[in-house]
């Protein structure tokens, strides 16, 4: 049996309604043990005190809000080259969340920065091309909500998530090439896992992958929901036309 | 290409050719041209279906039905500009539409407009003072299209046709607004045109006074259930 | 292809000063950003480099909606889309024209207005060809922008949202090629990437435009 | 005229987030200009009351076109200005939607957004105040601009640069206010010409719109 | 008021009610509407001179005239959305008037839309039944208007005219797209209108069934010499 047979919208309600309690279950107990670990069984940093902790929620919303870009990437790819409605639904499912997720780590990076650099936003190329994801996000979405005719609307927000796609990593150059040029002191933000210690690390990684499974259970979920959205938009045209 | 499991059997949007449909049939003049098993839908309803005719060159066929039956989602399927669900339609390279907005700039006058269009299908003067001839518009060739009256402007869009040199005419309510002498030029030229080997599919709900084929619209109705392309129509109930 | 571009030309002129339309948008802005901001060189300065880039983008922006919206109301588009015109050479010829009116008289004029907002002499030639190089680009991404939103009766506001984050990158390099001059950095670097995105969004863009332009036709 | 105004905001919301977009708008100027001119807070912060300002402005300008245009494209004008309500109310009513849809929305959200300008967290109460009195003369103004230009099609630039000379009191008291407001000196001089600036708009304007309509109607 | 050096006699443009006219005649129904040396211009140009004709209430006049004659002319200035040039016409706050253009919007239903209408003209929901008992659009109340086919279109229209509740119909080619059926209907309902006491004045090409007078507009071509309103013609040669 071809992995496309998942496609097809009936065996996709049946499947992940059965598989939506096991990852949404996963999520929940690994976001709880990583967090639970980390903002609790770790020592405070010796420079950043008790505001470390953040780091539980932060980075692994902002791993998931860059990672459903390029699910979205892929969906909107199977949508075009198949046509699969599913998968054209998945997309669309995925958006809010890596919107919400982006705020979610803009908010603790801010309420983070406060404490660390003194202020709530500066325009660090890293900070910048995160709000530009952002941007991209809203676009997308607005046009979903834009267009009444279902399948255009598919094929036009996969079309311009192609293309963002592009502009988006070329925005993430830009912003690094933008900073860079203006001769600020060194880069804000803390680089790379080299600056934490294990201690840190361990339960960072076990809350990135349940941020991971809390994202797949929630574009289950959502994706669920579209396809009942579209259904009742289809119901009512029906009505409407009759 | 395997059988897509929604069954959804158009045409990718991605194609830059309107219709590579794998039985496209491109026919000749003077031969049938074959519109067989098509399914037609306007925005997300599916409005046609089983429409199957075939169009002799030098013929015209008339589409008939009452407001609603489905004329202009048939005429704007033929001419490519909506994908049919299904079935087999001639190539529509070969083929000029003419619909309700009449494609002139007001800002230009008649002799520019139709000069636009000439070069954009590839003929040139002779077309276009032969479209202004047949459609006696000599005395407002100098007019922008924004001054002229209703039926001045659809004259004006009608001469378009001539200018494209295509041999197969899509016609949506030609004579909507054009007064009787208009009326009768139109079907003058339609009648060259017919001689001279062209075809023509017109929707209309008057009488133009030209011999031609009907055809019944209403009879290709879709079916009550079958008027949505509805992917998830199994899988919620 | 010609005829249409003529033709563009042709309206863009009849319609009423379509040359000199974004020339005066971008005076009017660069007179504007003084009124808001305050009228000291020293402030000005600094941030002249990017609010002319900022203007020529907005003058840009507020074009657009003509490129393919009028085309698609009085039938235009049906027409062209059967025509034996392939629609990509047609997306093409109206970012090119869309260029030739707005994007090209705003490189030209953007040096005299730079008085304006004290930027140093030094940065003059530098922005004229980072103008006349990143224009091209806004254009094109204008024209996939609107032909994305032809479907949607005056969806200008909409189409801003789709449009401006993809003028980012150009924008970003477009700005620093002239801070870069005006400090007497070299700009070799940014000049490249603002030529380099200009000629992928030109050669590339057009097939994207030419899709959607066909799903809104349906 | 509630009829009116119901049916205003009801396409609004129709046509897809009306309310939403001139905020989104907001937000990405307000990203666009740093990276337009540079991430320095010093450099930043003394132009942000002006940029926030000048945002408000041109969120208002983007969604002017919706304001007339639809309506004399399918003939709603006509029947609008031979219906038993008087031209003038007609206006306001307009006006009053694009403010509900566009200013109200702006002004409530440019508190969050100013962080991203570094304007001084003082300031920001002048910041709302300025917008809410501010934002009610943008739109009258706007469908006065609105109603000149009915007659053109797609005459968004033509209308951007009628309206924009028109904002610049509104726009200097306004950014006045905000940045004595940062600085703590007193505002209420430029608050109160501001008001005034509203009021008089608010009160007369919808004359000179209505009389701007008939003769666009002829 | 003095004289006009040019002669232009029409409303001024900033008055706020559309038609302040000294000689303006108000009349009630059952009586006759004069129009009486009616002076009307398009764009910059007159196009109709000297119209005179009476209408007596219950009775409707089609104006004839080939394409270009000056009737979309008349019409509007009849509405008073154009001012007329000089001359005497009846008060247009009891005109409703139905163009090319429905003013229906898109996103709205067809009972939102007559809703909307019937706010606006300060009727009420009676009328919009009324109205779409009257054109049959109760199969049609709920669909948007951008899902209507032209004749359905046309006909959410002119059902419009019924939730104006005026007396005098200003008709722009309204069965324009309509079939048979709906042209039946409009007569119809055109002929209830009359009998209410009510009167219409039409322009169409067609001939639409109901016993009507009619005028020739053609008669009222303006000179050549007055087709322009030029206020220089003397001070510069
Ligand atoms: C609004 C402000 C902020 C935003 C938008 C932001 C955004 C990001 C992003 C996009 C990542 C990368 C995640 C990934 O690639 O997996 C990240 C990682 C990180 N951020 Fe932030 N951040 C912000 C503020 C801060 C602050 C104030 C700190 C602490 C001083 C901080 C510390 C970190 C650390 C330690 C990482 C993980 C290191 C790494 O994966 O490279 N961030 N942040
Ligand atoms: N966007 C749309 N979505 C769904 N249905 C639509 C849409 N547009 C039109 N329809 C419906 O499709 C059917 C066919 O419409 P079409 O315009 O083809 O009819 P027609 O035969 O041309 O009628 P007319 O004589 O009135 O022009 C109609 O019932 C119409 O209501
Ligand atoms: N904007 C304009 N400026 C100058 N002349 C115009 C303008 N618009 C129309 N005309 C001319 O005015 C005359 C009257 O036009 P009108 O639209 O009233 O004719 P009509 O009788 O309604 O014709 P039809 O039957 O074609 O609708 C025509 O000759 C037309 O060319
Ligand atoms: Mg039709
Ligand atoms: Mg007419």
């Amino acid at each position: 049996m071809s992995v496309w047979e998942y496609a097809n919208p009936r065996r996709f309600m049946a499947v992940s309604a059965r598989l939506l309690p096991w990852v949404a279950g996963a999520a929940a107990l690994l976001c709880a043990a990583g967090l639970t670990w980390g903002l609790f069984f770790t020592p405070e940093d010796f420079r950043m005190g008790h505001s470390v902790k953040i780091i539980y929620i932060h980075v692994p919303s902002a791993f998931v809000a860059i990672n459903a870009w390029f699910m979205m990437l892929v969906a909107s790819l199977i949508w075009l080259v198949r046509r699969h409605h599913v998968s054209a639904l998945a997309a669309r499912a995925a958006a809010p969340i890596g919107l919400v997720m982006t705020l979610v780590a803009l908010l603790t990076g801010a309420i983070w920065g406060k404490p660390m650099w003194g202020t709530y936003w500066a325009w660090d190329p890293r900070l910048t091309a995160f709000l530009i994801l952002g941007l991209f996000y809203l676009g997308y979405i607005a046009l979903w909500s834009a267009i009444e005719a279902q399948d255009a609307a598919a094929d036009l927000t996969s079309i311009l998530c192609l293309v963002g796609t592009v502009f988006a990593v070329l925005s993430r150059y830009a912003a690094q090439f933008w900073n860079q040029g203006l001769h600020q002191g060194a880069s804000l933000s803390l680089d790379a896992e080299e600056n934490i210690s294990d201690v840190f690390w361990q339960p960072l990684v076990l809350s990135i992958a349940g941020f991971t499974l809390l994202f797949l259970a929630l574009v289950l979920l959502r994706t669920r929901t579209e396809i009942r959205r579209r259904r009742l938009h289809s119901l009512s045209l029906k009505a409407r036309l009759a | 290409m395997p059988e897509r499991p929604d069954g959804f059997k158009g045409i990718p949007w991605y194609a830059d050719d309107p219709l590579p449909h794998p039985d496209a049939l491109r026919i000749k003049d003077g031969m049938d041209r074959v519109v067989s098993e098509l399914t037609c839908c306007r925005g997300e309803a599916i409005v046609l279906e089983g429409v199957s005719f075939a169009l002799r060159g030098g013929r015209a066929l008339v589409l008939r039905g009452p407001n609603g039956a489905g004329k202009t989602t048939l005429l704007r399927t033929l001419a490519g500009l909506t994908p049919p669900v299904s079935g087999a339609m001639p190539d529509p390279e070969g083929a000029a539409y003419a619909g309700h907005a009449d494609g002139l700039k007001a800002q230009l006058t008649v002799a520019e407009n139709l000069a636009f269009w000439a070069a954009i299908f590839g003929t040139g003067p002779a077309e276009v003072e032969g479209a202004i001839r047949g459609f006696d518009l000599a005395p407002l060739r100098e007019r922008r299209a924004a001054e002229l009256s209703a039926g001045q402007k659809r004259r004006a869009g009608l001469a378009r046709l001539l200018v494209t040199g295509r041999d197969l005419w899509l016609l949506d309510e030609p004579t909507v607004s054009l007064d009787r002498t208009a009326v009768n030029r139109f079907a003058c030229v339609m009648r060259g045109h017919l001689d001279a080997g062209g075809a023509a599919i017109l929707a209309t709900h008057i009488d133009l006074g030209i011999e031609a084929d009907e055809l019944d619209v209403a009879a290709f109705a879709a079916k009550r259930e079958a008027t949505l392309r509805d992917p998830f129509a199994e899988a919620v109930e | 292809m010609s005829a249409l571009l003529l033709r563009d030309l042709r309206l863009a002129v009849r319609a009423g000063g379509g040359f000199g339309l974004g020339l005066v948008f971008f005076l009017i802005l660069a007179t504007l950003v003084p009124l808001a901001v305050g009228p000291r060189p020293d402030l000005l300065a600094p941030v002249a480099p990017g609010i002319l880039w900022l203007g020529a983008l907005l003058a840009c922006l507020l074009s657009l909606d003509r490129i393919f919206a009028l085309d698609a109301e009085d039938g235009s588009l049906d027409l062209l889309a059967t025509a034996p015109l392939p629609l990509a050479g047609v997306a093409t010829t109206k970012a090119l024209a869309h260029w030739v009116t707005t994007g090209l008289p705003l490189a030209l004029a953007a040096g005299p207005l730079s008085l304006l907002l004290f930027l140093p002499p030094g940065a003059l030639p530098w922005l004229l060809l980072a103008l006349l190089l990143g224009t091209p680009a806004l254009s094109w991404l204008g024209t996939f922008g609107a032909a994305l939103t032809v479907g949607l009766r005056r969806g200008s506001l909409l189409l801003s949202l789709l449009v401006l984050p993809l003028y980012i990158p150009t924008l970003v390099f477009g700005a620093e090629v002239v801070r870069r001059g005006a400090a007497g950095l070299p700009v070799a670097t940014p000049l490249a990437l603002l030529a380099a995105i200009t000629l992928g969004c030109v050669a590339l863009l057009p097939f994207a435009t030419a899709a959607a332009l066909r799903v809104n036709l349906r």
